[in-house]
């Protein structure tokens, strides 16, 4: 029996780089290490590409993959609008639709059928927050892109670090398009908080950003840098001796030191010498792996509920360290680490783990809004 | 006598350079009037202050009485003043027939219509027909206007002029490019109008001039030097000695 | 005070970024009147020769960047002969068409070339200071980026307006069979022309890619950006896309200081207030 | 470039339906790839009108389909889920916008109106991407639930419903092109584009004209982005995208433009290889896209649907009809 | 015999599927003055594009100072010394006047600029004080003068001109065909002519063609076109008589 399941993701288009190509690397180093078979049935994988928010696109293409190409799973999916639009369709066919990133809290109620393998917001600002406060800082600028996930992260932040007696003293939201972020920072640096905290879309921005933070010596004022996904192992060579320092919390780090990482990599570099483990490979190479139990568990039959049911509270250790399916939200549980960016001894740029805030639910829930 | 087309004081400069200078003169019905000058005296710019392409410092435009000086150029095409080009502009992609019929839509305010199909128009045939032999255009009104010769294209540039039934027509440099055989056409279809319209033409082939024109108005550096009768502009030594050169 | 020092700096040095990137477009769109939608091709292109020569033969960034413009101009000789040279004088549509075709095929082939992610040119250390002025800092790169962008313009006002190649580029495009006829070698002018235009958009590209970083879709990502600054500024004037550049920089920075959240709304504001104001741009000639 | 081509085939609306029908029932499984391709077919014919016969510039079209997206899904959020009444608010909100952006920019043309219309469709997105209430901002608007028409063909999972429903409505939107194009308005259209100051010494308000066309332009479109929102049951923020534009404006070139067949033809065709090469290869399409716009450009510049008739014209005998019959 | 400097052998040329001129012979010696006339659409400007360069050759071969130049792009007939004044001026709009003028020097000029520009202001002196306006905002006639000075910048061997004369005032006509007579008389150009009007080709011209639907009906001697052969003149232009104007 073939059990087929329908990728969507942008594997063409700007975002290709920072999610689409991971997506696929991911997907295969799982089936380089554990097989094509899920509990003796063939798992066949179908890419669609959808390459940035278009909801009707995504709606008209999952339904294309379940209608004719008779997918039992869905998976895949960067942006909040395209996880929603599909909603409904996943609801009404009753097909598991597991989420490799978009990542506003609200998504994984949207449909029973929803498991989301990556991250919310909040999940990895809450800590970061926290990381602040432990560190003495007392007033906060929030600078983060214009746009859901960054209006996410700011209120997140927000709400914990003022809990925690902190101050944020500036909110500012960026348009998406900025390319010129120097006027932003010169901005924060006339301000003099102890810190800023950002967030910014993948790729371009986020380069752009950290140089106008090093040009405009930030640094030098004491101002510290408070991040997320900034220094994504996709963007971080890029981002040069610039990057060097800046402390981020995020969920995992190619530089986190297990042998359940060190396996994943070895059979990332066998799919394709030139990718990088990447939070969006690891939570592709995961959401496989729910994959693979769900289809384990039904047997290769069409049952939706049944394979969900299956995956909740399922736990283990991913190269990013344990975590757990969330049995009442769907949503992953997992730690959350505080990263330095260093020089290896090969040169490169890591991320170093230096804390870790451990079993980090969706914060977005119980902040509510 | 009645007054077509009445000009007072017309004033109009590009920078420092007065290109219309005080022009004042008065078209009346039927009037066959030529309009000679030197070159750049400022002829086809008296032509676009007319038609309403450029507007006058100063001055005033009359047609039929009522001031016109303000008015938009479409609007002086509908009350009946019509222009043609020195160098032509034609639909270069349409058919000679298409781009006369363009002209006949305009004229009946027909362009609204936007359901009916074209060929429901009443007496759209008809006149394009009328136009079509008056300005013996029979053999090559179905081909694209980009494939006709300069001489011929000026026809239709004529002939959408005439589609548009003006009472007063400003013709710049009718026939020019037009082979003299046929410069004849040309002219007579034009002096063939009926009586009512007046026209007003720029002309430097002097044979056309003062075969067609019962006035003559010679305009020098934006100036009108003589507003006169064909006989006496002929006798005039200036306009011999800045236009006519001695030849002629 | 100073916060209007700040923002005038600000957007001089991100006007000039701007101007640097588009000045190239504005001569092959107003000059060569070719919409050449692929500009933004060969700004990318000379970002990455200038990293895979780097990497290739071991030289300091400043020389594989001039290397890279080089080449970029090299390359685009064999497009303007193959492919350009067949839609000159096409419709403006049929030119968007086909240069977004090209745009598609340059993002394909770099992606596969140079990989998806994004590339930075590693500026010398010099450039990596800042300039500490009192209240703030300004960055080293874009002081150089100011100083570059007064040349590009110098220079390009007296090639243009000085030179017999001034007056043979434009004669060509008015009306190429009158400047052949006259005895300009029209495709030659053509080719310099395009060389120009590409060396150019290359040399933007690097002088500007610490604000728009070099990727696969830097064609696509930046295109409206210097398409508003050609017009806004007027086809073909070198010295209006340079006033646009400035303008268009200055309110956007301003915004930015003062109302982030509608700074892309305030920059297409502007563009709309200046193109109804003057439809031709700042200095395009009408007709 | 007559205006009467599109007498060409006898019944256009009656192959348009054949065809649509004939589709339907040899790809039983593909009927929202078919149905995204109708909802697009009907955009880039109103695209048409503007460009095409209009001659005017844009790649700002999709504002008006997103606005009558938009316009459709609130209304069927919060007013009345009843289908037809909410193609009309499509239509009219695309029509008003269209009317009120129009008069500011139609004094303007080429690469001037050509960056107006970039620069509303990108303010108008942020107005909508910020008003978060009414539009879900950047997540998009979704829960949009439709009635079934005339309150008895329900929107089915399949959607076969969806399809036939949009089909019969490009049908009727396609007539009533097709009828304005071939009437005086539409000859002075033409002549618009190709020469306004020409025009404007015939005696004819060359502003009003366009208003009208570019109104008609986004009236269709408004109804294109009803129809899409009502379909798909969601809206998002891309449908006013400057790249929905751009697409749109490749499609009307690629099957040419100024012939209302070429803006169909060119929708499939643009689609079903984007379909294919990217299901095929998600990973390099653009190569295969990119390539076809140049061959298509260099080989065909008048676009397929002209080079196809052409070609039918030359195996079947048919002469220049079209040239003759004007 | 004198050298022949310019020739057309056996020439055929058109547009897209149609054929418009057909197997055209003439050859110009130095100071030649070749008249060439025919009805609107006979193909006079094609036969001048075509030796031009500008439209493609079908059949036949062109000579010029003894080589073929059949394939030589236009560019490098011009700098061989081929000049060529167009029927339609083809004025460059986004050059001033004196830069146009510039545009028509050739790469290889013994003469300065300034000499050059000099001359050609002392031929067209309206041209001298219109020098910093833009191409496109010259009168008709100035556009006219333009293009001929235009041409005479690259001091022309061989010299097309196709109907030079059109629009211009009749003094600055009368200008025009003495400065042209002045350099087939001392300088020893070759000039081919294209006019409208009969009896100024007639009487300016040594040698003449007569075309007919892009056939040549006579070619040779001008005297005895006029004397022996008038009926060809009556058929092929239709020319009757050409009215002396009314006793000017
Ligand atoms: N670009 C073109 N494409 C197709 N046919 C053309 C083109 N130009 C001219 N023709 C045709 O070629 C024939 C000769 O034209 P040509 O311009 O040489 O005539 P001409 O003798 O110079 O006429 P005129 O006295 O009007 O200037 C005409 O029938 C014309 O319709
Ligand atoms: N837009 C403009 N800017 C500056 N000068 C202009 C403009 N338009 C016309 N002129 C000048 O105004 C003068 C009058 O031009 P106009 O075209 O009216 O002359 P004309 O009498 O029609 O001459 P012709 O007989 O040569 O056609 C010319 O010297 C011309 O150069
Ligand atoms: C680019 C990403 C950060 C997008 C984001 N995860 C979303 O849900 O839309
Ligand atoms: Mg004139
Ligand atoms: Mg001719």
């Amino acid at each position: 029996e073939v059990v087929k399941v329908g990728v969507i993701g942008p594997f063409s288009g700007p975002f290709a780089g920072a999610f689409g190509t991971p997506f696929k690397q991911g997907i295969e180093a799982y089936v380089e290490m554990h097989g094509t078979k899920a509990g003796g049935n063939e798992v066949e994988f179908i890419y669609r590409d959808l390459a940035g928010p278009d909801p009707q696109k995504a709606r008209s293409l999952a339904q294309e993959l379940v209608v004719k190409d008779k997918v039992q799973y869905l998976a895949g999916v960067v942006f909040t609008p395209n996880a929603l639009a599909i909603a409904p369709l996943s609801q009404s066919a009753e097909i598991p639709l597991v989420i490799f990133n978009a990542s506003t809290s609200v998504v994984v109620s949207k449909s029973d059928y929803f498991v989301r393998t990556s991250n919310t917001l909040p999940q990895v600002t809450v800590p970061v927050a926290q990381y602040a406060l432990d560190q003495g800082v007392k007033t906060v600028v929030t600078i983060v892109s214009d746009y859901g996930p960054g209006i996410d992260a700011e209120k997140a932040f927000t709400k914990t670090l003022e809990g925690g007696g902190g101050k944020v003293i500036e909110q500012i939201r960026m348009p998406l398009n900025t390319t010129d972020f120097g006027p932003f920072l010169q901005k924060i640096r006339s301000i003099k908080p102890d810190a800023l905290f950002t967030f910014l879309p993948f790729g371009p921005p986020t380069f752009g950003f950290v140089k106008a933070y090093n040009d405009n010596k930030l640094k030098d004022e004491g101002i510290k840098f408070l991040g997320t996904a900034e220094t994504q192992e996709s963007d971080l060579q890029a981002l040069g001796d610039g990057a060097i320092g800046l402390e981020t919390a995020y969920f995992y780090s190619g530089a986190h030191e297990t042998k359940e990482n060190d396996a994943f990599k070895k059979a990332l570099k066998k799919v394709d010498p030139d990718a990088i483990a990447n939070p969006a490979t690891v939570s592709a190479f995961d959401g496989t792996h729910v994959l693979y139990k769900m289809i384990e568990a039904t047997n290769g039959q069409a049952n939706g509920s049944e394979a969900v049911n299956a995956v909740k509270g399922l736990s283990w250790e991913s190269p990013r360290g344990p975590v757990t399916i969330d049995s009442k939200t769907r949503d992953i549980i997992q730690n959350v680490y505080m990263r330095r960016v260093e020089r290896d001894s090969n040169d490169m740029l890591i991320n170093r783990e230096f804390k870790v805030y451990e079993a980090q639910p969706d914060h977005g829930l119980t902040l509510g809004d | 006598m009645t007054e077509a087309l009445k000009i007072e004081n017309l004033c109009r400069n590009f920078g420092a350079l007065q290109v219309t200078d005080d022009v004042s003169f008065c078209l009346e019905k039927g009037a066959r009037v030529a309009l000679i000058g030197p070159n750049g005296a400022g002829k086809t710019t008296l032509v676009n202050l007319i038609a309403g392409s450029l507007s006058p410092s100063s001055g005033r435009i009359y047609l039929h009485q009522q001031d016109i000086t303000h008015m938009a150029q479409a609007a002086r095409v509908h009350s009946g003043l019509v222009r043609t080009f020195q160098v032509t502009r034609l639909f270069n992609e349409l058919t000679v027939e298409d781009n006369i019929r363009m002209a006949i839509v305009q004229h009946h305010k027909q362009s609204f219509r936007l359901f009916s199909p074209l060929r429901k128009l009443a007496n759209l045939d008809s006149e394009l027909q009328h136009v079509v032999d008056m300005m013996q255009l029979n053999d090559v009104a179905r081909r694209h206007v980009r494939n006709l010769a300069y001489g011929e294209q000026r026809l239709v540039e004529i002939a959408m002029a005439l589609a548009l039934k003006p009472r007063v027509l400003l013709l710049d440099e009718p026939a020019a490019g037009v082979p003299q055989s046929e410069s004849d056409v040309v002219m007579r279809a034009i002096s063939e109008l009926p009586e009512e319209i007046a026209i007003l033409f720029i002309e430097h082939d002097m044979d056309l001039v003062f075969r067609f024109a019962h006035r003559i108005l010679v305009l020098v550096s934006g100036a009108l030097l003589l507003d006169d009768t064909p006989e006496a502009v002929a006798a005039d030594e200036r306009v011999h000695k800045l236009y006519l050169g001695e030849a002629a | 005070m100073e916060l209007i020092t700040s923002i005038l700096i600000d957007g001089l040095a991100y006007g000039m970024i701007l101007f640097i990137i588009s000045v190239g477009l504005s001569i092959t769109m107003g000059l060569m009147r070719v919409v050449n939608l692929a500009h933004g091709v060969f700004a990318m292109l000379g970002g990455f020769f200038t990293v895979a020569i780097g990497a290739w033969l071991g030289l300091p960034v400043e020389l594989s960047a001039l290397l890279a413009i080089v080449a970029v101009g090299i390359l685009a000789l064999p497009l303007e002969k193959f492919i350009f040279r067949l839609i000159y004088g096409r419709s403006e549509l049929q030119q968007v068409l086909l240069t977004i075709g090209l745009v598609f095929i340059g993002i394909a082939a770099t992606g596969t070339l140079f990989g998806n992610a994004l590339t930075a040119i590693q500026l010398p250390l010099y450039m990596q200071q800042s300039i500490d002025i009192g209240f703030r800092v300004v960055p080293a790169h874009r002081v150089a980026v100011v100083i570059a962008g007064f040349a590009v313009l110098a220079g390009l006002w007296w090639l243009f307006t000085r030179t017999r190649f001034g007056i043979n580029i434009r004669a060509s495009v008015d009306k190429a069979d009158a400047a052949e006829a006259v005895g300009i070698d029209t495709s030659k002018v053509y080719q310099l022309g395009f060389m120009l235009g590409a060396a150019l958009a290359a040399l933007g590209g690097i002088l500007g890619a610490e604000l728009l970083p070099i990727e696969p879709y830097y064609p696509l990502k930046y295109l409206v950006l210097v398409l508003a600054i050609v017009a806004v500024g007027g086809m073909g004037s070198v010295f209006g896309s340079f006033l646009a550049a400035l303008i268009l920089g200055t309110v956007e920075t301003a915004a930015k200081y003062l109302m982030p959240e509608v700074a892309s709304i305030v920059f297409y504001l502007t563009m709309l207030a200046v193109l109804s104001w003057r439809p031709q741009g700042l200095f395009g000639r009408s007709g | 470039m007559t205006i009467m081509k599109n007498k060409m085939v006898g019944f256009p609306e009656v192959s348009l339906l054949v065809m649509g029908l004939a589709a339907m029932w040899l790809m039983p499984n593909d009927l929202s790839f078919l149905t995204r391709i109708i909802t697009s077919a009907l955009f880039v014919l109103s695209l048409d009108l503007v460009l095409g016969y209009g001659g005017i510039v844009t790649l700002g079209h999709a504002a008006f389909f997103g606005v009558g997206a938009y316009a459709a899904g609130v209304y069927a959020i919060s007013i009345s889920g009843e289908p037809l009444t909410g193609l009309l608010v499509g239509g009219v909100v695309g029509g008003l916008v269209a009317l009120v952006t129009g008069a500011l920019l139609l004094r303007t043309h080429g690469l001037t109106c050509l960056m107006m219309t970039i620069a509303i469709a990108q303010i108008l997105l942020e107005v909508l991407n910020k008003w978060r209430s009414v539009t879900g901002g950047d997540d998009g608007l979704s829960g949009i639930v439709v009635e079934p028409i005339f309150g008895v063909f329900e929107f089915d999972f399949m959607g076969r419903t969806g399809f036939v429903y949009s089909l019969i409505t490009l049908v009727v939107c396609f007539w009533i092109m097709r009828k304005l194009v071939s009437s005086p308005f539409g000859l002075t259209c033409v002549g618009i584009r190709e020469d306004r100051l020409r025009m404007t010494a015939l005696g004819c308000n060359v502003y009003l004209h366009a208003l009208v066309m570019y109104v008609a332009g986004g009236v269709f479109a408004g109804i294109a982005g009803a129809l899409m929102a009502q379909t798909t049951q969601v809206v998002g923020l891309s449908s006013l995208g400057f790249t929905w534009s751009a697409e749109a404006l490749v499609m009307l070139v690629l099957g040419g433009m100024g012939h209302l067949w070429g803006a169909v033809i060119g929708t499939i065709l643009f689609m079903v290889v984007h379909h294919f090469a990217s299901a095929i290869d998600p990973f390099q399409w653009m190569f295969v896209i990119g390539g076809l716009l140049v061959a298509v450009v260099l080989l065909f510049p008048q676009g397929l649907a002209q080079a196809g008739i052409g070609m039918f014209q030359k195996i079947f005998g048919y002469g220049r009809i079209a040239e003759e019959k004007s | 015999m004198t050298k022949v400097a310019f020739q057309l052998n056996n020439v055929s040329a058109g547009y897209g599927h149609t054929t418009v001129i057909e197997n055209i012979d003439f050859a110009v010696c130095p100071g030649e003055k070749l008249g060439i006339i025919g009805r609107n659409g006979a193909g006079k400007t094609t036969t001048l594009a075509t030796a031009m360069g500008l439209t493609r050759l079908r059949s036949g071969t062109i000579y010029f100072n003894g080589r073929d130049v059949s394939s030589a792009r236009p560019s490098m007939r011009a700098t061989m010394g081929l000049g060529y004044v167009p029927q339609t001026r083809d004025i460059f709009p986004s050059l001033t006047v004196e830069e146009n003028l510039k545009a028509g020097i050739r790469r290889k000029s013994s003469t300065s600029e300034a000499s050059l520009l000099a001359e050609a202001y002392q031929l067209f002196p309206r041209l001298n004080e219109r020098k910093n306006n833009w191409g496109n905002e010259l009168s008709g006639g100035e556009q006219q003068m333009l293009s001929i000075a235009r041409a005479l910048m690259g001091q022309p061997s061989v010299l097309l001109l196709d109907e030079p004369l059109e629009g211009l005032a009749p003094v600055v006509a009368q200008e025009v065909m003495a400065a042209i007579r002045f350099l087939t008389g001392k300088r020893g150009i070759g000039i081919v002519l294209v006019e409208q009007h009969v009896e100024l080709v007639l009487d300016f011209s040594t040698t003449i063609l007569v075309l007919e639907r892009g056939q040549a009906v006579y070619y040779g001697s001008t005297a005895t076109l006029k004397n022996e052969q008038r009926q060809i003149l009556d058929l092929s232009i239709g020319l009757k008589k050409v009215p002396a104007s009314a006793g000017l």
